[in-house]
């Protein structure tokens, strides 16, 4: 199983092993992580960190590492779901299954970056997983992807084009039901 | 002394004022808001009355009902702790007139200190020097004829009141005129008073204060200086005890003006007496603060004295435990003000729920807390979370010291100015002394939070607190897919941002 | 000294050292063992390494593994703390082959002060008392000769170690004869050597100590006396200093006398010598603890001098920081070591996890902690949990400091020996300085729970808490009923009995 | 609703009225009962007490108040079900109803006391909250009745007889499959 984390913008690409061993970036590390009262104790080949998890917001949680919070997101790290993934879906399927999409959706821009790539025009017809953009950021291509289906309603952002951390780059509605004229 | 206090405030002065009546064996009521039923003051008491709504104006500062709590509770004493009406002598006058003791100087003392340029007339014939100033009342045409005669720079101040609140520096007319209105706004919102006076404003200048002890048969004694020089906008963040900006000759000096001024007064109770000290080590008279203050526990933890237990034993008439001689100074302490500030967002004040709390502990830490685990900030009262103090036989070792604790020191579920300090104890004009009241405005703005970090090994840099953040993140994802319940419970609280994927793996 | 300091132990003490050690900017490694992976010192260290299963044969004192540990992370010194490994010389030496620096003394010191009756052999060199007593090495019928021409009551000790372990008393041969092969027992299990020897002992006698000072260049200072006379069994529970039992003249002396004895032996680092002074005023020597003491603390808290950071110079090599007129002792101090023990079942010592905790603070406090909310306290290891230490400016402040502390003091999950402390804090025997060694078990087993109520309106009496536990458990379960959510997750953990009823109801 | 707590051996019979009122053993109290962190905080008539409720064994909990435990029992306090307790059964009818009794339960005597009735027989059959016996404690008669449906296989004390704490009274077994012989 592999995941990726972001981390106050920094990009991580975590995969685990057997036992008590964890890549990331493809270098390896010996990965202990025990929960005490209400925080974790993580010992990272032997360096000794407390971790706290603190709430969520829309974006992601709060990552408190020796009293200083980061923020961080996360998602598994492959494209599409493989065998494993029955137990996630259970997890935050909630929020991304039930039903039609109802109301507009922000496609966000989670990182500062160039726009490489735009997928869709307005009224592209989109299903759940699309890739809707490409972002390059911190030396990668991240896609940005349709967490529901629906009909693109805008494109806020044109190829090439430099955008900011949460800027909108397209909206996507309720299929059928663009409620935007862009 | 087997009687009852009511402690008319809430938070950290609360709670530390409680300790000090437990330890004397004195039974305690406390009073609180309505936003406040979950905070430790009200744990802490042996009785608490909530006394109505969140706005201080309708609990706090209501203070015929705080006396009436006081009168059905069957309290003897009234401890007011700062702020709020600590320094209302009308409040003072209601207590004694219910047959309260009011834990502090007499109602007319007060009176005369409130008035800053009539406190500032009670040293000028002492022959303690003052800034030259203007006298209050003035309207504000008078105000700008005064200021030119002053010259310019000036600075304005409430006539009453204090906490650095229509306090404003003005550098020509033009700011002079622009600042009188909203000086005297703050000072009617927050006194309600809008009178404002103006006084010369010096450059460079360091803020010192003495603290007094006086008792009802006229002994005034001292318990040595505080430099309160690190403030933000007049908002005093470090304190410490002693200063390093007094040699022993001036520190003499100093201390013995404010016991004349305390003498001339004839001040009961603890108070402080503020001076500005100009760059050429000449001393001006301020103001006399007639109350407990914020930061009396680094004279605590340099002369071991409890000044709360003093001003107990002081309101129930008792001599003063001390003369001058008996009052040693050992060591340094310094204190940094805990406050839900965001100093990386213009100091805005934060709120929230404490969803974890750790205070450090250990040798020379003392944490006056006024909050637990679980409690909500609200945006009601002032951002004061707690006290950090710290004692070190010397002020480097109370600085090392302080930042040991301020690593310990986690606070999660709200932002607060920890960091800021942690930069603060690292800075080389810090661990120097060489600053003013200007230094944390001149300083923090261009340092951030790359200050913060701890030299060499034992600070984690901030790339691998980074990584420990996506270990952490991941692996509790990770468990809960596996079905391991170690990590249940946390990571469903998450909302997986699930929008983007990467396309270049491992590089 | 930007160097990593390896420290061997655990709980408070390794919490402790690691305090210091970041003050000093040191970098810190942890060992633990796989029953300690939670607490709160793995933590605490910028590294941890597990070094074996729970039993503290299989980790803590496995040397060549913690040795090999330091080598790996690169460490400069190695911490013992107090127990385990602290007292074996083999352990220094395995360190110093390694090129680890050993913080505590020489270890041909260790062996020497190791071997009770010879260290007592250099004491009388000195022309210093000693309670007359056996060689060491004698066998069974030997020391019953030996008694016979000390005279009864006796008191058998182990040849080596410490902490009360393999300590007896005797009044008679017959007693004698059943002790010497347990209390042989209980030494070779503790410290792997059953060598025992005997002194005279002496009734109503007082514990003092004397903590000492050295650096490698051959100055010796003492830091000033401790009591330690309130013990259980031979284990101490409270500590203070100054002693009350001695004036200054005889304070002197016996600052004096363990002076000497120090620079006799060429004492390198931190330890203490002890005495023995009976109801005549007249001192003994004991033995000298080579080591850091649990109840260094109130040494700390009147004196001010960080003990374990002059342990960390003097290992580098460092001359001592203070003169013997440079240490002032001011005030009085005292600690209560906090105990996973129930007084009200012979003291046996409990497990469990620590469902809640807070720790009492605010002036005059100082906890030092080994635990944290959500351990679990395991049975491989000693109970103690924490050391409460409080400050006053007089021992009648200290101890008020004390009761209040400890009325703060919330342990939940695990039951402890906090209220034993609240029933001896208002003790009047304590507060009089009139106890000896005996005083806890003379005092206690009569008094009970019933010794710790508060006085007056400040404590609540047990029928009120007992009505406050009823409310809440009907209120939570109330609201639970009426679909209320406040009170979830707390009752649904609870079982109803549900079993009984009551016939006739509002009696 | 009423409630009986016994809280060290000491009875409190509870009423709760409307608002904060409550009454103890038919004392009138203000009631203020609020959670902050892992604790609560109780107000009684004004009087303060940080109280936390600590785990259950088979017998109750405990019941932290100033840093002291005490051990409390909580029964609703009317004998029959009444029209309010739809919202109780959800609650721990999960431990008393799910299916037939499958194992024996001793009823053992929650204090000491003088054992003043014996409702029951060996082989007397059971429904649950019928009454088994009757103890006389703290100058109260206590009823003790069946926790769930079944058999009498033992009864151990005999009217008359002075009983400790915890000790066995008698033993139901499962329906028709008494699984001892007294």
């Amino acid at each position: 199983m592999k995941y990726t984390a972001i981390v106050d913008g920094e990009i991580f690409q975590i995969e685990f092993g057997p036992g008590s061993r964890a890549w990331v970036n493809g270098q390896p590390y010996e990965v202990d992580l025990t929960k005490v009262g209400g925080q974790y104790s993580l010992l990272l080949d032997h360096l000794s960190y407390e971790v706290h998890v603190a709430s969520a917001d829309e974006d992601g949680c709060y990552v408190t590492v020796g009293g200083r919070p980061h923020h961080a997101m996360l998602q598994r790290g492959h494209r599409g779901r493989d065998s494993h993934d029955g137990g996630v879906k259970a997890g935050h399927g909630a929020k991304r299954r039930p039903g039609p999409l109802t109301s507009d959706i922000e496609m966000r821009a989670p990182l500062p970056g160039l726009l490489v790539k735009m997928e869709v025009a307005q009224g592209t017809p989109v299903e759940e997983q699309d890739v809707v953009a490409v972002l390059e950021s911190m030396k990668m291509n991240l896609e940005l992807r349709a967490p529901r289906g629906g009909i693109v309603s805008d494109v806020r952002v044109a190829p090439g084009t430099q955008v900011g951390q949460d800027e909108v780059v397209a909206i996507i509605s309720p299929n059928g039901a663009s409620s935007r004229d862009g | 002394m087997a009687d009852k206090v009511l402690v008319a405030n809430r938070g950290e002065i609360a709670v530390r004022v409680l300790r000090s009546c437990h330890e004397l064996g004195l039974g305690t009521v406390a009073v609180f808001s309505e936003a406040d039923r979950d905070m430790p003051h009200v744990r802490y008491a042996d009785e608490a009355f909530c006394i109505g709504p969140p706005a201080a104006a309708e609990s706090y500062l209501q203070a015929d009902r705080i006396v009436q709590v006081g009168v059905d509770a069957g309290a003897k004493l009234v401890h007011p702790g700062y702020g709020f009406l600590a320094e209302v002598p009308d409040f003072a006058r209601k207590c004694l007139d219910a047959g309260l003791t009011f834990v502090g100087p007499r109602p007319e003392t007060m009176e005369l200190l409130g008035d800053k340029p009539a406190a500032r007339g009670v040293a000028r014939e002492l022959g303690i020097p003052v800034l030259t100033g203007s006298p209050s009342g003035l309207d504000d045409d008078s105000l700008l004829k005064a200021a030119e005669s002053l010259g310019y720079p000036v600075m304005l101040k409430a006539v009453v009141g204090g906490g650095g609140m229509g306090i404003r520096a003005a550098h020509s007319p033009q700011e002079l005129a622009a600042a009188i209105p909203r000086a005297r706004q703050e000072a009617r919102a927050a006194f309600g008073a809008e009178g404002v006076y103006l006084e010369r404003l010096v450059d460079g200048a360091r803020h010192i204060e003495v603290q007094l002890l006086g008792d009802i048969r006229g002994h005034v004694i001292h318990l040595g200086e505080r430099e309160c020089s690190i403030q933000r906008r007049h908002q005093k963040l470090i304190e410490e005890a002693p200063s390093r900006a007094l040699d022993q000759e001036l520190r003499q000096r100093i201390h013995r003006a404010a016991v004349r001024i305390g003498r001339a007064v004839g001040y009961v109770g603890a108070g402080t007496v503020e001076f500005l000290l100009d760059p050429e080590g000449q001393f001006y008279f301020l103001e006399v603060n007639p109350r407990l203050q914020v930061e009396h526990t680094v004279t605590e933890a340099v002369t071991g004295i409890d000044i709360v237990k003093e001003q107990l034993r002081i309101a129930a008439g008792r001599d003063l435990d001390y003369n001058q001689d008996a009052v040693l100074a050992r060591g340094w302490g310094l204190e940094c003000r805990i406050l839900a500030e965001d100093p990386n967002r213009g100091f805005a004040p934060c709120v929230g729920q404490v969803s974890r709390l750790r205070e450090p502990a250990g040798p020379g830490i003392r944490v006056d807390s006024g909050i637990s685990e679980g409690v909500t900030i609200t945006p009601y009262y002032d951002s004061l979370l707690a006290k950090l103090i710290a004692w070190g036989e010397t002020r480097a070792v109370a600085i090392v010291r302080m930042r040991r604790a301020l690593a310990e020191y986690q606070i999660a579920g709200i932002t607060t100015n920890i960091h800021l300090y942690r930069g603060l104890m690292d800075s080389t004009r810090f661990l120097g002394g060489q600053f003013d009241t200007g230094f944390v405005e001149e300083t923090f703005p261009r340092q951030g939070d790359g200050g913060a970090r701890r030299a060499a090994q034992g600070w984690k840099a901030d790339s691998a607190r980074r990584l420990a953040a996506a270990l952490t993140a991941a692996l509790l994802e990770h468990r809960r897919c596996e079905g391991d319940s170690v990590g249940r419970g946390r990571v469903s609280r998450w909302r997986m941002m699930g929008r983007w994927e990467l396309t270049n793996r491992w590089r």
